[in-house]
């Protein structure tokens, strides 16, 4: 093994567990924040650590067949599989992005939801299937806009590579793909939501409707391991829309600044609205967010 | 089998306590609910009648766990009524300063629930937190928290504390303007609109029948309302409106709550203005030896739920024959439930719950 | 009750028990307690967990689900036919596990002594790791009763789940005797896992 | 000697056999499975050797049929899904009421299929083409299924539709060129007009045996009422027809210089046609899609799924671009493989269980293992997920199309993918996921050749999935062969590695990390050291701490994606497949008209013939 390769190898684990610290540390941020909203202390900074520390010393781990057992494995194979496609900044932050380009991404997201939909299966729990159901049908609505916003940027880019579309970004806020482009901008920003589960789209895992939905049936180091994709698909997330929509970023602290920033923008929009129902949460998607993307499409292609 | 069953409940967030609600469901459509009760039963009934008329106060009050007054006031009015005993003016007054704090703090914990079962947490974080406010107040008067033991048959416990109606009137204002806040959050939040109108719809000309009462009766645009119909204390001594809503829907029985919470604050001011001096209570006999001659009565008044009644049957002798308690929640909760959720949706199932207010110890007693 | 034998820890668990100081840490730290408001007591969880007492700056959390949850918090009486749910409830968590019984109905029948279909005292039926008396106990007296339990998680001294299994048989007696319906319910015999 | 001939050899003595023995069921078995075998060994022995060979055959300048690359891929892919179809009915058909004649015509339908895929010349290519459709029509009527005629029929009806209008364009062909032979085409001496019309007659004659929208109402019916292997090659195989059709007519007879001449676009670089072509692929592969999801019955599901699938085929020859055919063949053979598994994975279920429903079946995979997997990875590749095959099409297509700056349709097409995942996700939770149904206990295991069937198309997908490029290797060797103007942005194959002028993608690089990382995964998942995993009972879940048997209904099942079906109520009301219907009422009543004009009374006839002399008469006189 090179020396190119073995440092970018140390980059990418060190990204790895920087992923998941900095996952569960704006996590528990958000969790401060919405305390601060609501009028209370709130949990201390450290509650996810502690969380997923005391998850992993249950004693008894139980399921229901192997899939059950699988599916958390695997959900992490995915969520770290998109991790290393999405570059964080340049030279080797670019970890493996040149393996990938946007579609594949895209794609490869879909990897650990698929595992994790499968061992919820597995459990038989009907409320971890009809969560499962509204998190696919959600995920139906909202992926029309993104898709939009997303072809919209390789339109405009003549590129469907994620370095590309940093690069010519390059020069102030201004050239950024969200403030030049508003239509694509805000059709992201919409999608975005969907993407997040917060509030008025958290209809997957609505506790007055559907107990705790997927994870209905998780326990133990299962439930760990979910929390800890979680927090990494989180960063994941969001670190493409950065990269995508936001400028990217020069360095790695500049791009925790942004995650953080844009991170709060569904959280807020979360604590000042009720959840939408499901078939509401469908058609919102496939209705002005889907307007204002063929917009902004057709002022990309024309 | 085309239909999943599922058990909402006892051991579920979106139960309002502990009940259950046996739910057959096609997809996303509810086909057939069924209540299940008997998870909270401790027989109040029966142990009633093995107690003195006093050593009954205790456990009349856990009867309502979210609104306890209501029970203190109708068993003590029952008394009252079968004994002949008078209460003096100023309790009256107290007893209803009681009552319609009761019913705010009831609203209060109602509103958040409601909103909580669609998902939006600000809001109980918001209205149990103020609703704190309140229980202080009640500490402060009664010396309990949730049960107060207050309400005494010839008036109530204590006098008002000094400095109390300072306290009150101060908390009167920043529950008025905190309701400002709640109606940008939640009344006249676009989304809670959307999922509120046209759902758990009572049909106006079935809602009597079906025996609705309190805030969802008028919710469908009838109005009824017992302090108006029937006044008890001193009711018809204060203004106040009793609001009616057309819709029979989720958010027309909102509008209706929000309406009577103003109400209630109104009354709450009114009664800190006029409230007369003087005693507060007759005495009674020992309790012990105290008989009761032979009779019966049925009181009633309007709790934050609707018309709560108690039918009582006196032997003459130191404890009670036979007692009756007509809740609001038992119709509520299992033959009105079992008729309008059919047809609606899976994820309304927890909000048309919250909406008619639905109290599982009260349906078991 | 004299027939209750002070369970002998044996090896095997012992060994479980020494948690190393960490994990010892993140247990008394992180308490998810399962969202089963069993009877009037639920009425004062609401201010405890809201903004006025906040628990979660304790790291407690209400979780959904028997899978996820490490603390019950039986709230007041228990009638037979809640007593049922909750036995399966306390059987589907996981080790660790806790239980608090809040209020004073769970230790002798408070306000309900005499009532036919509550049961008075819970820890014949599954093992009880802190109690809070009183009707209902305050938010301040939850806290304090939580406040404990971390404590007694701290000395290894929360040993309730080692207790109902090494006792299981002794449990299942008496849970048999007031359930008389145990296996004509379909409720499994054994302990799952 | 020749290889034509040979295998013609080969297969009509598997079909002659099938006649013979029909009644002995090993004999007649192995034999056909020896027959094809045999074919597919040939066909790969020779498959890029043209030298040493005859691999021409001409009779009397009518017939001409030719060995070649291009044609052997389809050979291949007919052969091999037939062998494993074949393979699967050993067990499915077993003891059935249609067993003895099901494999004479599912023979009957290989060797048309094979005749008209080698044909180089219009007459043997349709006389091909209608001996596959017989067979097919014939083969269905053998299933169990009770309303398989009303189905049967309907397909027969519109297949025929489509025959006609591809008679029709060969007959115009024939008027202008005098010749049928595909290389005889002159494509100077037809007029705009005249193109346009033939390309409008020929890709109806094709789109329909690929039940593109809104030619696709046989499709549901067909797919689902024959019997559910001859459905796997139904699907896996036979519905390529249509595309290979296209390919060879469009791109290698007609010619894109052809096509060009009958419209252009600057912009999106193609012709008004091949992008009408485009949206009708875009059109079905999404509604294909929305209609799989909403379905309750596992085989309805799969036919959508698969008019959706040739959606994305047609794309691909819409685009008549490198990348965009490359996508189409990558999907013919990903499409295959997947197909054919899951038609003969849901075969099995429905042969051991005899339950076709969703809400009936739940919970078979401690049951059913094998299946399990084979569908896990079918699903895996249907939705397109790396590091499996069915990523390398939705890439390859995806960047075909934005190349071709066709930004609506990519869209929309990728959305579709996604909807895929939903059903996908369906048909593996409701039939081996959830609670298991009573009845299903003691379900055995399917059958051990219906096994073999389901695994091999697995296991071509895993391969896929990290060598991509084996097969883009040959791909682009066919459209270099059929001619095509080789356009500047072409896909960059090195090693596994694709790169376009828009984007780039590594498939095995990708696989082997997905891989690492799962495997490093799973080592961190058992660090644990005191962690033991308990297995429990089936019902031993959350039920809200109710007490539940068996017999209770725990899986969610019916109306699965219910909110999807509610939102979107109003659009569904208008299919296509009711229009036909109330066009065939009306066309009924029309009938009904007619009938009472033909009374059969001599007198009604007499005044009709007298009315009819005396208009013609004033209109000759005036």
């Amino acid at each position: 093994m090179s020396t190119d390769s073995m440092y970018r190898l140390l980059v990418t684990i060190a990204v790895i567990l920087g992923s998941i610290i900095y996952g569960f540390f704006i996590n528990s941020l958000a969790r401060r924040i919405t305390a601060r909203v609501q009028n209370r202390m709130g949990p201390p900074l450290k509650q996810p650590f502690i969380d997923v520390i005391k998850l992993y010393s249950k004693r008894t781990f139980v399921t229901h067949g192997i899939m059950q057992t699988l599916g958390p494995i695997l959900m992490l194979t995915g969520i770290i599989s998109t991790l290393i496609l999405i570059p964080y900044g340049k030279g080797y932050l670019t970890l493996y992005s040149s393996n990938g380009d946007l579609i594949t991404i895209l794609y490869i997201m879909t990897f650990g939801q698929l595992a994790m939909a499968l061992a919820v299966g597995q459990a038989g729990n009907p409320y971890g299937t009809i969560g499962v159901a509204r998190g696919l049908t959600r995920m139906f609505g909202y992926e029309l806009p993104l898709i939009l916003a997303l072809i919209s940027l390789i339109a405009l880019n003549h590129s469907a590579d994620v370095n590309v579309i940093i690069a010519n970004q390059h020069g102030g806020i201004a050239n950024w793909n969200a403030f030049r482009h508003p239509f694509v901008g805000i059709t992201a920003l919409l999608a975005m939501l969907g993407m997040m589960s917060y509030q008025p789209f958290d209809n997957a895992s609505a506790p007055a409707e559907v107990a705790s939905g997927p994870i209905t049936e998780f326990g133990g180091k299962f439930m760990a391991i979910m929390m800890t994709t979680n927090a990494m698909f989180v960063v994941a997330k969001l670190a493409l829309l950065v990269d995508l929509f936001f400028g990217g970023a020069s360095n790695i602290f500049i791009l925790a600044l942004k995650i953080f920033l844009l991170y709060l923008y569904p959280l807020f929009v979360g604590l000042v609205f009720p959840r939408f129902a499901m078939e509401d949460t469908f058609l919102f998607f496939w209705k002005w967010p889907t307007l204002i993307g063929f917009i902004g499409l057709a002022i990309a292609i024309f | 089998m085309k239909t999943t069953k599922l058990y909402l409940g006892p051991q579920h967030p979106g139960i309002t306590g502990n009940m259950m609600i046996e739910l057959d469901v096609e997809g996303n459509k509810i086909l057939k609910s069924k209540t299940h009760v008997g998870y909270l039963h401790r027989g109040f009934e029966k142990l009633m009648e093995r107690r003195t008329y006093i050593q009954s106060f205790p456990i009349v009050c856990r009867i309502c766990v979210p609104e306890p007054d209501v029970n203190e006031n109708n068993y003590a009015r029952a008394v009252e009524k079968l004994s002949g005993l008078e209460v003096p003016e100023r309790a009256k007054w107290i007893r209803t300063m009681v009552l319609e704090m009761a019913r705010l703090q009831s609203y209060l914990l109602w509103m958040g629930g409601q909103s909580g079962s669609m998902g939006l947490y600000t809001m109980p974080q918001w209205t149990i937190g103020d609703r704190d406010y309140l229980l202080d107040r009640f500490e402060e008067l009664t010396g309990g928290r949730v049960y107060h033991l207050y309400v005494w048959p010839g008036g109530v416990r204590k006098d008002l504390p000094i400095g109390f109606k300072t306290r009150m009137l101060d908390l009167m204002d920043y529950l008025e303007s905190r309701m400002k806040d709640y109606t940008k959050l939640m009344f006249e939040n676009a989304i809670f609109k959307k999922r509120a109108i046209g759902t758990g719809v009572i049909p106006k000309d079935k809602a009597l029948e079906w025996g609705v009462v309190g805030p969802v009766l008028r919710g469908t645009g009838i109005k009824h309302d017992v302090r108006i119909d029937e006044p008890y204390e001193i009711y018809d001594k204060l203004e106040f409106e009793v609001p009616t809503y057309e819709g029979g829907d989720i958010y027309s029985r909102a509008l209706v709550r929000k309406f009577e919470f103003m109400q209630s604050i109104s009354i709450i001011r009114q009664i800190m203005d006029k409230i007369p001096e003087g005693p507060i209570y007759n005495r009674i006999p020992n309790p012990f030896k105290w008989k009761i001659p032979k009779g019966y009565t049925y009181v009633k008044l309007e709790s934050s739920r609707g018309e709560f009644g108690y039918f009582m049957a006196s032997d003459g002798s130191e404890k009670l024959r036979r007692v009756n308690v007509r809740g609001p929640a038992y119709v509520h909760g299992i033959s009105l439930l079992e008729k309008i959720l059919p047809g609606s949706r899976l994820g309304d199932v927890s909000t048309i719950l919250n909406s008619l207010g639905v109290c599982p110890p009260e349906m078991e007693r | 009750m004299d027939d209750l034998k002070r369970p002998t820890l044996d090896s095997d668990f012992t060994c479980d028990m020494a948690f190393n100081k960490i994990t010892k840490w993140a247990q008394k730290n992180s308490l998810w307690l399962l969202a089963y408001g069993t009877g009037c007591g639920a009425i004062e969880l609401s201010p405890t967990m809201t903004s006025r007492y906040d628990w979660s700056r304790l790291g407690i959390r209400g979780s959904a689900t028997p899978r996820q949850a490490d603390l019950l918090l039986i709230t007041g009486y228990l009638s037979t036919k809640t007593l049922k749910r909750v036995i399966r409830s306390y059987e589907q968590m996981q080790d660790p596990k806790y239980v608090i019984g809040f209020g004073s109905c769970t230790i002798n029948g408070g306000m309900y002594y005499d009532s036919y279909n509550t049961i008075k005292q819970l820890d014949l039926y599954i093992p009880v790791d802190v109690y809070i008396n009183g009707c209902m106990p305050r938010p301040e007296a939850v806290l304090s009763g939580l406040a404990y339990l971390k404590d007694k998680i701290g000395d290894k001294k929360a040993d309730g789940w080692i207790k109902y299994k090494q006792n299981f048989e002794w449990y299942r007696e008496n849970q048999k005797k007031i359930l008389k319906s145990f296996n004509g319910d379909n409720m499994p015999d054994k302990y799952n896992w | 000697m020749n290889v034509l001939r040979t295998i013609a050899l080969i297969l009509s003595l598997g079909f002659l056999s099938s006649i013979l023995f029909y009644k002995i069921r090993e004999l007649r078995n192995l034999s056909i499975i020896a027959s094809l075998s045999v074919a597919l060994g040939f066909v790969i022995k020779f498959f890029g050797i043209y030298t040493g060979i005859k691999r021409a055959f001409s009779y009397k300048d009518l017939f001409y049929f030719k060995f070649d690359a291009f044609s052997n891929f389809f050979v291949v892919l007919i052969l091999g899904v037939g062998l494993l179809a074949i393979l699967a009915s050993w067990n499915y058909m077993k003891e059935k009421k249609g067993e003895t004649f099901f494999y004479v015509f599912f023979m009957l339908t290989i060797l048309g299929m094979v005749g008209l895929v080698y044909s180089r010349d219009m007459l043997s290519f349709f006389i091909g083409w209608e001996v596959m459709t017989m067979g097919s029509f014939l083969v269905i009527l053998q299933s169990n299924e009770k309303d398989r005629f009303k189905f049967a029929l309907r397909y027969f009806i519109i297949s025929l539709i489509g025959a006609y209008s591809l008679l029709w364009s060969m007959f115009i062909i024939y008027n202008k060129v005098h010749s049928f032979k595909f290389s005889a085409f002159n494509s100077s001496v037809f007029t705009k007009g005249e193109l346009t019309t033939l390309l409008i007659t020929i890709s109806i004659g094709f789109l329909i045996k690929a039940a593109i929208m809104p030619f696709h109402t046989w499709a549901s019916g067909a797919y689902s009422r024959s019997p559910l292997t001859f459905t796997a090659f139904f699907s896996g195989a036979m519905s390529k027809m249509g595309i290979y059709g296209l390919f060879i007519f469009l791109y290698g007879s007609i010619g894109l210089s052809a096509i060009y001449k009958t419209g252009y676009n600057e912009f999106f670089q193609t012709s008004y046609f091949q992008y009408t072509l485009v949206w009708l692929g875009v059109i079905t592969a999404f509604l294909g899609t929305l209609r799989a999801i909403l379905s309750e019955d596992i085989r309805v599901m799969l036919a959508y799924s698969s008019v959706g699938q040739l959606g994305y085929m047609l794309i691909g020859i819409g685009l008549g671009s490198t990348l965009g055919l490359t996508a189409t063949l990558f999907h013919v053979v990903t499409h295959g493989l997947f197909k054919t598994s899951l038609f003969i994975v849901v075969a099995a279920i429905i042969h051991r269980t005899g339950k076709t429903k969703f809400h009936e079946l739940g919970g078979l995979i401690n049951n059913m293992p094998i299946a399990f997997i084979a569908t896990l990875i079918s699903i895996i590749t249907l939705a397109g997920i790396p590091p499996l095959g069915g990523f390398a099409t939705k890439w390859l297509l995806y960047e075909a199309m934005i190349e071709k700056r066709m930004f609506f349709a990519t869209a929309i097409t990728m959305l579709a993918s996604i909807g895929a995942f939903l059903y996908a996700y369906r048909l593996i939770q409701n039939l081996f996921l959830g609670q298991r149904k009573l009845e299903h206990d003691d379900v055995k295991p399917a059958p051990l050749t219906m096994q073999i069937a389901m695994l091999i198309p697995a296991l071509g997908m895993v391969f896929l999935g990290f060598f991509p490029n084996l097969l883009i290797k040959y791909t682009n060797l066919f459209i270099e062969l059929i001619n095509i103007d080789f356009f500047k942005l072409g896909v960059k194959v090195t090693d596994t590695a694709f790169t376009n002028s828009y984007g780039y993608w590594n498939a095995f690089y990708l696989g082997s990390a997905v891989v690492i990382i799962f495997i490093v995964s799973t080592i961190y998942y058992n660090l644990q050291r005191r962690a033991k995993i308990y297995k429990i009972g089936q019902l031993d879940i959350y039920t809200a701490g109710e007490y539940v048997t068996r017999e209770t209904p725990l899986n969610y099942s019916f109306n699965f994606y219910g909110f999807i079906f509610d939102s979107l109520k109003p659009a569904i009301k208008y299919s296509v497949t009711n229009f036909i219907t109330r066009i065939s009422k009306e066309f009924i009543a029309l009938s009904d008209f007619v009938r009472r004009i033909y009374t059969g009374n001599g007198q009604h006839y007499a005044i009709f013939t007298m009315i009819f002399t005396i208009i013609t008469l004033i209109y000759f006189l005036s």
